[in-house]
């Protein structure tokens, strides 16, 4: 698979169909890909990489490549195609200096979750049949796949790629993988449950902003947190008050246009599964106002930027809720 | 050197909490390792290092300064300092314990930052010595031995017991009320630092070379095109200044109540857009020197003012958690290509 | 109460003067009535609005004032405008001295002075001037160059006809940038003035100003010959601790709240041009 | 709020200036009664309410949170009042979901010539949120509350 997409890489620049290329760097490891941009064929030969460790969604660095002259070509897995069209759907990309490769992916993996499963010093991972093998300086170590997959790998909505100008491997389809299961799990809680659920996740945030930072709908030129006129701004949550604010706040101002890419849940340094606040403002979309995948396709209109006459009523809240029963 | 039977370690605890909290790191309830005030029931983690750095207990991220009561023209302070409290800070690692004295150039540099002399005086630093260090480590590269870590008392375990080796006279004063504690040989603690130290000469970033960071190459570094690349797909978060143990940038920020106006302060990322950012100007513009000023203040400015001391110790947070995976072992390197 | 530098004092506003139409200067004193600090001219303190925030100025009287500090200060940004927007009486927090300050007592002394300033600029070198008029005989002859958009926006216009101008060895070269009908003095920016006057090489320069003109005149004076090791101009960076801790004002490895923000340009030149 | 040791909330009602806000200005010409302890804030319309106000709201001391605006259909601005529908479903499910009583926020429809059902949800809504007791979940402790 690498080797396709390298040539593939090489090719483009090449034939001048792009001038460079966004992917993924090898780093010091075998697993600290840093995504880059690449000019040269001897760039891609020397450090291209695209591995399991490729999880980086690239699509977000597309808003400035495609403003900075020339064209970018940028290998997009599945879930990442759904950000890039929904990026051009809210005009953040421009379409016509981006070369999309598309890149089918059976799941991408989380070095944490290997390192937690008792491979310390690891130092190289291989795959074998189903399972991976790790090397530590301590001895090797055997794991299957499954146990090593991001979160939101494990559960994968679809490998259907929706945009691209080439397509290497096969295309895919959506599917249910069941991820609306922890959510579900959640709503059937007590109030106080969750309420305890969420302070415990919630009160080890750092406010390091790497979730809003990295999240392909978070693309505004100033954040409101970052803005002293908007009389949010606040650097360090001084309170549990402002911690629940800023997740609050941050999943609602992306409800409607997360495609549920898991980049936000992937990045936090302290594991807070953020993916699933994004994931109950999905879930209640759909079952409230219709399925809405976002990025799906160009010209449906995000649920939040539309009504119909008959929708329910905010007191539809207090009728639902697993608590109920 | 004493030595304690693992199997009471619950006691040496007990007894090192009793009149003074104690800090141990310890898993919660999503397996992340943090300093956790212990009680009854609280067991040590078995992860190498925590998550957050040990510098919260002396730099803590959010701290109140002091409040103001606004009536009409007239400003009256209120003291709002919490108290500082006597602490033991146990399972200290090498690099951590190194960190402090990082922390130690800048507050307590004239005029002393009071808020954190207050807390270096009340608290007792116990380090624990690294037997299985990660392939992120590079302490050693800093001249740090994490399998004789300094603090005001050092230890080491292995699967039976604890060793504890009191260094200052702060360390010795806590030793001395630990009556569980029996006297020992060294030998089984000179076996395991043998043991670790091979390991050590494995690691693949024992050999990251700083030769050439310092004042001297100032501007050469400053100038180097090489941070274009170095910092085109930073995010611009602030994961890598808030896990590092050295970092200690801070903002000074207010809130109003409604009754009161309380200064405080937080702890801030050279990252962010807004660090350095006034009303007349913005001298850091873009991404690359705010990403530079991170790098060459812990590799050239910090050494530079501090006698060669660099502002990294090598823990490998950095390396573990930034989102994009880039760190200061890559910068390291690609910089010092140049210089070879 | 055991207090940290970071702890401010209260301060008295006790008078505001309108110099220009968007600089005033105020008058501070502590709640004793007494001065709040002794400084040295150059030097900065720390300013602020509970609610509204903390800014630094740099204190435009000179030391030799016993009563009181001044700060002239441009409407700019939230804290300045709050500033401009209070009445006698108000009191503020103050924190300081800051900074090195000029070597007045040093490096100044028994050498001629020129002094270079655009815009509210004055206000830093307002302080050594006053200085060096205090101690005169400590110092030669005093050449002062000031220039500003017009009449109405120089600062201390009033106090340098009655005084300054004045007094004997001291010349002031004053310019606006465009003709006004009242005005008969020179016209034009400060770097060609100070290229037209064409000053002897032996002085030590003071400059302060905006940018483009520190940028201008530093060339011009390098073209008439000076050295930059004789150029002096004070820096402005953000900041928030004043102590050289909170790690946001430095260029390079000096931190202008500590090391600066007076600087020599052949010390700056050693450093990254980051500002 | 404790009042004689009891328990009084604060309830911060948001008002659209078309109707809910004539509606209240209505209940009070006819003497109706609710409650002092609802702070009406008057927003041009239902869909001006952002949800940081609500959460602030809470921040500085409210237990409850209400918004009134115009009848769907009935909205000045045509549309306004449907957007504000579906973003407050959404909030309050998530506020559910983080475990924060869902009844300490609430929409109502009230046109301007409703002053009755105005007092009478003020009522039943400050009942409803008397029964809660004060708001912990979603305070601020550094606010003081009195």
């Amino acid at each position: 698979m690498q080797q396709g997409l390298k040539e593939k890489a090489i090719q483009l620049l090449k034939d001048k169909t792009v001038d460079r290329v966004v992917g993924w760097k090898a780093g010091e490891f075998f697993y600290d890909l840093t995504p880059a941009v690449f000019h040269t064929p001897e760039e891609i030969e020397k450090d291209f990489v695209f591995s399991v460790f490729s999880g980086a969604n690239l699509s977000k660095y597309l808003i400035a490549e495609s403003r900075k002259g020339g064209k970018v070509a940028a290998f997009l897995k599945p879930c990442d195609t759904y950000s890039f069209q929904q990026l051009l759907k809210e005009h953040r990309i421009l379409r016509e200096n981006v070369y999309v490769v598309g890149v089918q992916c059976d799941g991408t993996c989380d070095i944490e979750k290997i390192k937690a499963a008792g491979c310390d010093g690891v130092t190289a991972v291989r795959e074998e049949g189903d399972g991976l093998v790790a090397e530590t300086l301590y001895g090797e170590h055997r794991m299957s796949k499954k146990d090593a997959l991001l979160d939101r790998c494990a559960v994968c909505k679809s490998h259907k790629l929706v945009v691209y100008d080439e397509l290497l491997g096969e295309q895919g389809e959506e599917q249910d993988a069941g991820r609306f299961a922890e959510v579900e799990k959640l709503e059937r809680m007590t109030p106080e449950e969750r309420y305890s659920f969420w302070r415990g996740e919630l009160s080890r945030c750092i406010r390091c902003n790497a979730c809003r930072n990295v999240c392909p709908a978070c693309s505004c030129e100033k954040c409101i947190f970052d803005n002293p006129d908007s009389g949010a701004r606040n650097k360090a949550a001084a309170d549990s008050f402002e911690e629940n604010m800023f997740h609050i706040i941050r999943a609602f101002h992306v409800a409607s246009r997360c495609t549920d890419c898991g980049e936000c849940s992937r990045v936090c340094p302290q594991h807070i599964p953020l993916h699933l606040l994004n994931r109950k403002f999905i879930k209640d979309i759909d079952e409230l106002y219709g399925e809405y995948q976002a990025g799906a396709d160009m010209d449906t209109k995000p649920p939040l930027m539309d009504f119909t006459k008959g929708d329910a009523d905010p007191s539809v809240v207090y009728e639902r809720g697993g608590d109920k029963a | 050197m004493k030595k304690l039977p693992l199997s009471k370690i619950d006691e040496l605890f007990k007894a090192l909490s009793a009149g003074q909290k104690l800090y141990i790191p310890a898993d919660d309830a999503a397996g992340q390792a943090k300093f956790t005030v212990w009680q009854e029931g609280l067991a040590l983690s078995q992860k190498l290092n925590t998550v957050r750095s040990a510098k919260d207990l002396f730099f803590p991220q959010v701290e109140n300064l002091v409040g103001f009561k606004v009536t009409g023209k007239q400003i009256e302070l209120i003291e709002s300092r919490d108290p500082a409290e006597p602490f033991v800070l146990f399972g200290v690692r090498a690099c951590d314990a190194r960190s402090f004295d990082i922390l130690d150039k800048v507050f307590l540099a004239e005029p002393a930052d009071t808020y954190y002399k207050a807390r270096r005086e009340n608290g007792v630093v116990v380090t624990m010595a690294c037997t299985r260090p990660a392939e992120t480590c590079f302490c050693t590269v800093f001249g740090i031995d994490p399998t004789e870590p300094a603090g005001d008392v050092s230890c080491w375990m292995d699967g039976e017991s604890l060793y504890w080796q009191a260094n200052t006279e702060k360390g010795e004063k806590l030793t001395a009320g630990l009556s569980m504690l029996e006297d020992s040989g060294e030998e089984a603690v000179r076996a395991q630092q043998e043991k670790t130290r091979e390991i050590l000469g494995k690691l693949p970033l024992k050999d990251l070379n700083l030769k050439g960071f310092d004042g001297e190459h100032m501007m050469e570094l400053f100038q180097s095109p090489k941070w274009a690349s170095l910092s085109e797909s930073c995010l611009g978060c602030g994961t890598c200044t808030f896990v590092c143990p050295t970092c200690q940038c801070y903002d000074i920020e207010e809130f109003n109540t409604g009754s009161e106006v309380k200064r405080f302060r937080c702890w801030d990322s050279c990252m962010y857009s807004d660090f350095t950012k006034m009303s007349a100007g913005q001298p850091r513009p873009t991404q690359l020197e705010r990403f530079r000023q991170r790098f060459m203040h812990k590799l050239v400015y910090f050494p530079t003012n501090n006698d060669g001391m660099y502002g990294c110790v090598g823990c490998g947070r950095c390396l573990q958690k930034c989102p994009i995976s880039m760190n200061i072992a890559k910068v390291i390197k690609t910089l010092g290509e140049d210089k070879k | 109460m055991n207090r940290d530098p970071l702890i401010p004092m209260i301060g008295v506003v006790t008078k505001i003067r309108v110099d220009t139409p968007d600089v005033k200067t105020f008058r501070v004193v502590g709640l004793d009535g007494k001065k709040p600090f002794v400084h040295i001219p150059g030097q900065c303190a720390m300013l602020s609005i509970p609610g509204v925030g903390e800014a630094l100025f740099s204190i435009t009287s000179s030391p030799t004032v016993e009563e009181y500090l001044e700060f002239s200060i441009k409407k700019c940004g939230c804290v300045t405008s709050w500033l401009h927007a209070m009445d006698e009486g108000q009191q503020i927090t103050i924190r300081g001295p800051y900074g090195n300050g000029f070597p007045v007592d040093t490096d100044f002394a028994g050498k001629d002075l020129l002094f270079v300033a655009g815009g509210i600029g004055l206000a830093p070198l307002h302080s050594v001037v006053n200085y060096c008029r205090h101690y005169r005989s400590r110092y030669g002859s005093i050449d002062i160059v000031y220039g500003s958009r017009s009449k109405e926006d120089l600062v201390d216009f009033q106090e340098i006809l009655d005084e300054w101008c004045r007094e004997d060895g001291i010349n002031v070269h004053l310019t606006i940038d465009r003709a006004q009908p009242e005005w008969d003095g020179h016209v034009g920016f400060v770097p060609n003035y100070v290229k037209e006057l064409g000053f002897d090489t032996s002085k030590t320069v003071v400059m302060c100003g905006p940018p483009i003109m520190i940028k201008f005149t530093l060339a011009g004076l390098m073209e008439l010959g000076f050295d930059k090791k004789h150029i002096y101009t004070t820096m402005e960076l953000k900041m928030k601790c004043g102590l050289g801790k909170c790690g946001r004002c430095n260029i390079g490895s000096k931190y202008v709240c500590k090391d600066g923000p007076v600087f020599r340009f052949d010390q700056l030149d050693a450093l990254p041009d980051e500002y | 709020m404790q009042v004689n040791g009891e328990f009084q909330p604060t309830i911060v009602a948001f008002c659209c200036n078309w109707c809910s806000y004539a509606g209240a200005d209505l209940s009070g010409t006819n003497r109706l009664q609710y409650p002092a302890n609802v702070k009406i804030i008057r927003i041009p319309c239902s869909c001006r309410l952002n949800p940081l106000f609500i959460l602030r709201a809470f921040q500085r001391g409210a237990d409850g949170v209400i918004l009134c605006g115009c009848h769907p259909g009935d909205c000045h601005y045509t549309t306004g009042n449907y957007y504000a529908r579906r973003r407050m479903t959404l909030l309050f499910s998530m506020l559910d979901y983080l475990g924060i009583e869902k009844e300490r926020t609430r929409v109502e429809w009230v046109s301007a010539a409703e002053g009755g059902k105005f007092a009478a949800t003020m009522n039943d809504f400050v009942a409803a949120v008397t029964k809660l007791g004060p708001n912990r979940r979603l305070e601020d402790l550094r606010c003081s509350k009195d």
